[in-house]
């Protein structure tokens, strides 16, 4: 199993969602961020000085997926948070060695 | 009396005529009580303290970061008992009573003397105008919290606001409104350009240069944390703000109305003009800014209220305008100094300037009126203005060496990253989860 | 004068007028000032301004999403600023001066001769009287802001309150409050159902429309982000109310005792009625359901509230709480407009019932005053409601097209998407860490 | 009249004379309409209203969890709304018309017979009377919500307001202000600190005794998720609170001066005060502290406020800041009752402490009026808070019996641990993102 | 050495933070995060039209523990947060390589 | 690849980012956490009575790096983060198996 962390554009959260719904996966957490990269803040005015805002809000959106489904959830979620602009995001894999339903008990793949 | 004579003369005339030698009785008053003169000045009171309670307290909690925003509301709330305290306590009968052109006297120390049925000589209860009184002793310290926010001691700053309503308030509002020497040769600050905005203005920034800057002054400002929190307060002076300026009319008369009018216009062309610049300088129009415009056009137009016409106002509301919105660069950027909320910038040099402008907008040509000679009233006004702010000036450094050597300025560093919220009033903004 | 002759005077009635031929000078006036009617009156017009400043900022910026939030406040400031200047410049004038059935002239432009001491007829000064009526100019635009939020071009929205003022306020004005064809004819609108919320309401119908919905309008609509700042604002307006419609009865008599009663009754009644309705269909009795239907009650019974008793309140109460219900389901979900905070069903349908309804409600058998004839009332009620419901839906689909064919409505979809405080002003509107 | 004579005679009062066996004529009102009377009392029912719409709201909505705030001003607004309809319905009837020393009749049910012209033997409209005295009627009640949040059923909070105004407010208003018995004895309580403060004090103790506590009361209680609201509702409390004292003169008088300037003063000192304390006990001083010292300061000079002079001011003001402060201890930490905001320890004890000691402080020595001899003012104002308390300690056991055998008190489990707004009202207070 | 990553009902955190603690696991640290799963979010009514509030407020608890206490911690955490009703949450278990204990520079076990 | 987790004191955030921007390390992504460790919370008073915050406000930076400069990052992150007081916060290293910018496709050490 992998656990798949997207960090991706707030505003592409719904279209990511729909589009992961539409291939079957309807569980994931999602975390408000602030990213820091090649897309720079901006800049914020106030009577004549500047205020540096130097991070971008951002959706970080975890999801644990089997090992066979990562290819799948990888270019599904692309396709969905992109918007050909900087600062669309990136996404990044992890081994996941175990996973828990706290519920009922259940373990591994039936836990997903 | 020149600068120089005064200059020699206040040190003698501090000093023995604070307790009235004979407890004078008041010339017989004529007037009776209006209740609708009443009426209006109760309200305006209630307005006044409005604007500092939660006012200005919101105007400023807002332009802070919110580690520190309830360290504003606190320094705001706190002032506010503080002066009204010392009020009742002594400073009502130094600003008010007789004494002679420097300072009152102590007759009416602890209100002594002030019965239920007092008038003296006004159309409403002398207790009201105590009041109406206090509310702008409370509001013109509370204006200069704006320098301080972020770093200044609590301790400190309480010590500042009662030796600082001693020391500079307490004269100035004698000398212009108390039958002291400025109202004598004639000054016109209806609603305390001089009184209010220059005291303030001039003690903030002196304060915030000896306070030094606060920590990432240089290196990066933090954007106001809640720029709605800071509009409810704008509002909120707008509207309490003719409590202000129409209540000094002492009554509800034809010349409210006309200073309520003036006030209103000078605010709204202030807020677009401030919007216009900010529009073409920085790129957008902001709340922060348009609301800034209207406090500059507030403070601008208090002073003239009384005197000037719709002209006028329009003619100050630009001034404030353009003339705020750069000193407010200029402060910050060029001289470096962490006025951090722009106390002198928007307060100062808006009083300042309506102050200095009277002297020609209350004459006939613009549409105002008390002005005869508007040569000699600049004068006057200027003089007046001038003296103040270097009064203000000396108070100031006198107050802040005394606290250097007790209690101290600034809260330690760590104080500081934290936040004052939590190191000086063991408290959270928001704990919204 | 039926609409139809209307209909083809107007054009000319317009343009000949505007300028006084001769100066007429005012009938002479016995009244006096009274400093209690003077006092109410100040006191009024705070208050009305405090409904816009912060009080229907607050009640519309806590119902769109956090992104938005000070574009929301920063619209009401703008359009306090805009239409204070307006109202100074020429529309006074235009809605209060003699001038024809139609429209005033402008003998007061610019505040031409409204001097200090000028009463003009009434028992305050006539500078008052000014300002209270630019509270009333400054809400009403305001009011359309609840239709535009989340999308509109800031500029636009400029422009569109600038036209609106002049195209469709300051008539109206001038037909029920300033002498025009409709008081002739015994209109009754104490405090603006016809002049205030028929005008708004539909016209922001209408410029909904004409925007078109949100981005997810249709998919997925935002809760309000902040339920508590959308009652604070609904409890400003609640009091600032009192000035509103009480201030409308021009003094403090006993006809504003009574306004006052019959304005808190129907908007307590509303609320309870509002929050029944919403208790029962959405299964729970909400905040923002229950300020809502103040707001109705209020909208509902202001053109009413100088002729009903108490029975006629709580029948406007209950029918305010029930019809603008319903109103908001039928423009959202049927209409699929989406005027986004409901003003035309609010405001406008609340504010043309009633205008409608006081032509039976202000009978004495519903222990009212001022009816005679229910019939007659009524005919003349719904025609001045229809007459000014159609001249604003038409202004506004002019204004709207001179909009469309310069700067252009609407915000581009990623300014929508970001939010309009960021995209339009440069600002964020929580920095809570 | 002794207490067991009283006690002996109430349930025999209560009946017979509910209806009035003949309208009886007023007694010929020699009064006019005095227009700055009026103006100041519309002025001060605003402003009380004010209090409570938003200013309770906020003072006790920032106090409590962010999961609950909305429910706490839905507590407020919704107990406003059916006060008024109420107060209109019968309750002012029952208050403020003739009847017996127990309770008033019901000759002005629905407010029959208050027409507009009609003064009542004041100097103002009877509907503004009718109006002031509602704000009251709703700040009442409000106020005892403060112990019931977190875990109260909506429904039972509705119901219990709605008996609580019947069974305990109207006999207790009509018995010191409606010509009841306790007014007959000179009992002195100018704006309730027996009617207002010791029927809500109490009652909310005894409520809070029935409802037990909050979930986690033991464990760790939650600190106020928005200090800065919570300030910001205490200043519209201390501005409004004018209104009340002020305003409890009946007219624009010299004796509303005098009350004002002791109101303030009170409030002033008692925040210091309790400020002190805290700086000392806890090592901070906080803001929550300092706002809730004002208020304990206003809540004791309110019933003494017509009496005493600037000394009796300062007096209450360091008792209130001290014997409130410990007493808010003793109920949370000795007793364990989850008075959850301290209702009692606050608005209780010093709305008592003031009830009482006014006897004392009314006298010439303290600078006060209308108090001849000390000793037996002492006993009438004891004995009248005392049964006072009593009787408002039976009625809400009585009512509390009610609601447990009807609707419940409190919510289910969950509920309480999602939070109310969700669980009672499906909304959320907080959509930052 | 493993971190764990546990999603749970937010109003169970206190009684899972007490049960580790009893377990001698005193560190953690915990995130605000918006669950999407099984559990649906609820709508809220205003004015007469429905608004969705498709994501669900839960916790994430993460804590870094040695290999040999994961089974452990895993059955404290899943005892704690249990409910028994949906939406409960997950437990997911990820190697971790290495740990640094800023202020006094120790790594590995000693860090945790 | 690896991904390197730190918590920080939130004051720190600014330096420690100062210092990886000048080793070349720019991208990052930042979530404001609780606490729980040795460092204990506070209690503020109100009215007289204690009221317990027993979570510290901390900020986690997530960064991910060539494996052959997690010590070179580890080792400035420690020092910019370090004040030598309790709580200063840990840094903890999983394995990081794939990584996709999602504007460009790139993957791997190219879309880091
Ligand atoms: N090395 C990194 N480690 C962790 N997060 C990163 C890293 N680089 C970028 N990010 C995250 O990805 C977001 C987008 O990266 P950025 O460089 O701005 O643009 P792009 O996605 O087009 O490459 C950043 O705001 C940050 O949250
Ligand atoms: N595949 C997943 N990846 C990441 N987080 C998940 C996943 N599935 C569920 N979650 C998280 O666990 C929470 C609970 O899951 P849910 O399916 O609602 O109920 P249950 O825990 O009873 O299975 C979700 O709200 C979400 O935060
Ligand atoms: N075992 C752990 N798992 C996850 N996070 C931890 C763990 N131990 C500590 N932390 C995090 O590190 C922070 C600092 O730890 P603490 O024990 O207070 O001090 P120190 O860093 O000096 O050891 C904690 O507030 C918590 O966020």
């Amino acid at each position: 199993m992998k656990l798949i962390k997207a960090i991706i554009k707030p505003f592409k959260l719904q279209e990511v969602r729909q589009a992961l719904s539409s291939i079957g996966v309807e569980g994931m957490t999602v975390t408000e961020v602030k990213g820091f990269g090649r897309q720079k803040g901006h800049t914020e005015i106030y009577r004549g000085s500047e205020y540096t805002v130097d991070f971008l809000p951002k959706t970080m959106v975890e999801i644990a997926v089997a090992a066979d489904r990562v290819g799948e959830v990888i270019n599904t979620i692309s396709k969905a948070a992109s918007s050909g602009k900087i600062g669309d995001g990136k996404i990044f894999v992890l081994p996941l060695e175990h996973v828990v339903r706290i519920r009922t008990g259940e373990v591994g793949h039936e836990a997903l | 009396m020149t600068r120089s004579v005064a200059g020699s003369r206040w040190l003698l005339a501090f000093l023995p005529l604070l307790w009235p030698l004979t407890a004078q009785a008041q010339p017989a008053a004529t007037a009776t009580l209006n209740t609708g003169d009443t009426a209006w000045m109760i309200t305006a009171t209630v307005l006044v303290l409005f604007m500092t309670l939660p006012g200005l307290a919101l105007f400023y909690g807002g332009l802070v970061r919110a580690q520190n925003v309830l360290s504003v509301l606190m320094h705001c709330f706190a002032v506010t008992c503080i002066a009204s305290v010392l009020w009742v306590a002594g400073l009502y009968s130094l600003s008010f009573s007789e004494g002679n052109g420097w300072i009152g006297d102590l007759q009416h120390i602890g209100l002594r003397g002030i019965g239920v049925g007092e008038l003296n000589g006004r159309t409403y209860p002398e207790t009201v105008f105590v009041m109406f009184q206090m509310t702008f002793a409370i509001i013109t310290p509370g204006l200069i919290i704006g320098a301080l926010v972020e770093r200044m001691k609590f301790t400190a700053m309480m010590l500042f606001t009662a030796l600082w309503l001693i020391v500079v308030y307490a004269p100035v509002a004698h000398w212009v409104w108390g039958g002291g020497w400025m109202q004598k040769e004639g000054v016109l600050d209806l609603a305390g350009g001089i009184v209010v905005h220059t005291t303030a203005g001039v003690s903030a920034l002196i304060l915030a240069w000896f306070l030094g800057p606060r920590a990432d002054f240089r290196a990066r400002i933090h954007p106001p944390h809640s720029p709605g929190m800071v509009m409810i307060g704008a509002s909120m002076l707008w509207v309490g703000w003719f409590g202000f300026n129409a209540g000094s009319q002492g009554g509800a008369n034809a010349a409210a109305g006309m200073t309520m009018l003036v006030t209103h216009i000078a605010a709204a062309v202030a807020s677009l003009t401030w919007t216009l610049i900010e529009w073409r300088k920085a790129g957008k129009p902001g709340l922060v800014g348009i609301v800034t415009g209207m406090v500059a056009g507030l403070a601008t137009v208090t002073p003239a209220s009384g005197n000037i016409g719709p002209m006028g106002a329009v003619i100050l509301g630009v001034l404030a305008g353009i003339v705020c919105y750069f000193a407010c660069g200029l402060i910050k950027q060029r001289l470096q100094i962490d006025d951090a909320l722009d106390v002198f910038a928007v307060h100062g040099v808006g009083g300042m300037m309506g102050s200095i402008l009277v002297g020609v907008l209350g004459t006939a040509t613009f549409g105002g009126s008390g002005v005869t000679s508007a040569g000699a009233q600049l004068v006057t006004q200027i003089k007046a203005v001038g003296f103040t702010a270097l009064w203000s000036a000396a108070g100031t450094v006198l107050i802040v060496l005394v606290i250097k050597a007790t209690v101290g300025l600034r809260v330690g560093q760590e104080a500081e990253y934290t936040g004052l919220d939590q190191a000086e009033h063991g408290e959270t903004a928001y704990h919204l989860d």
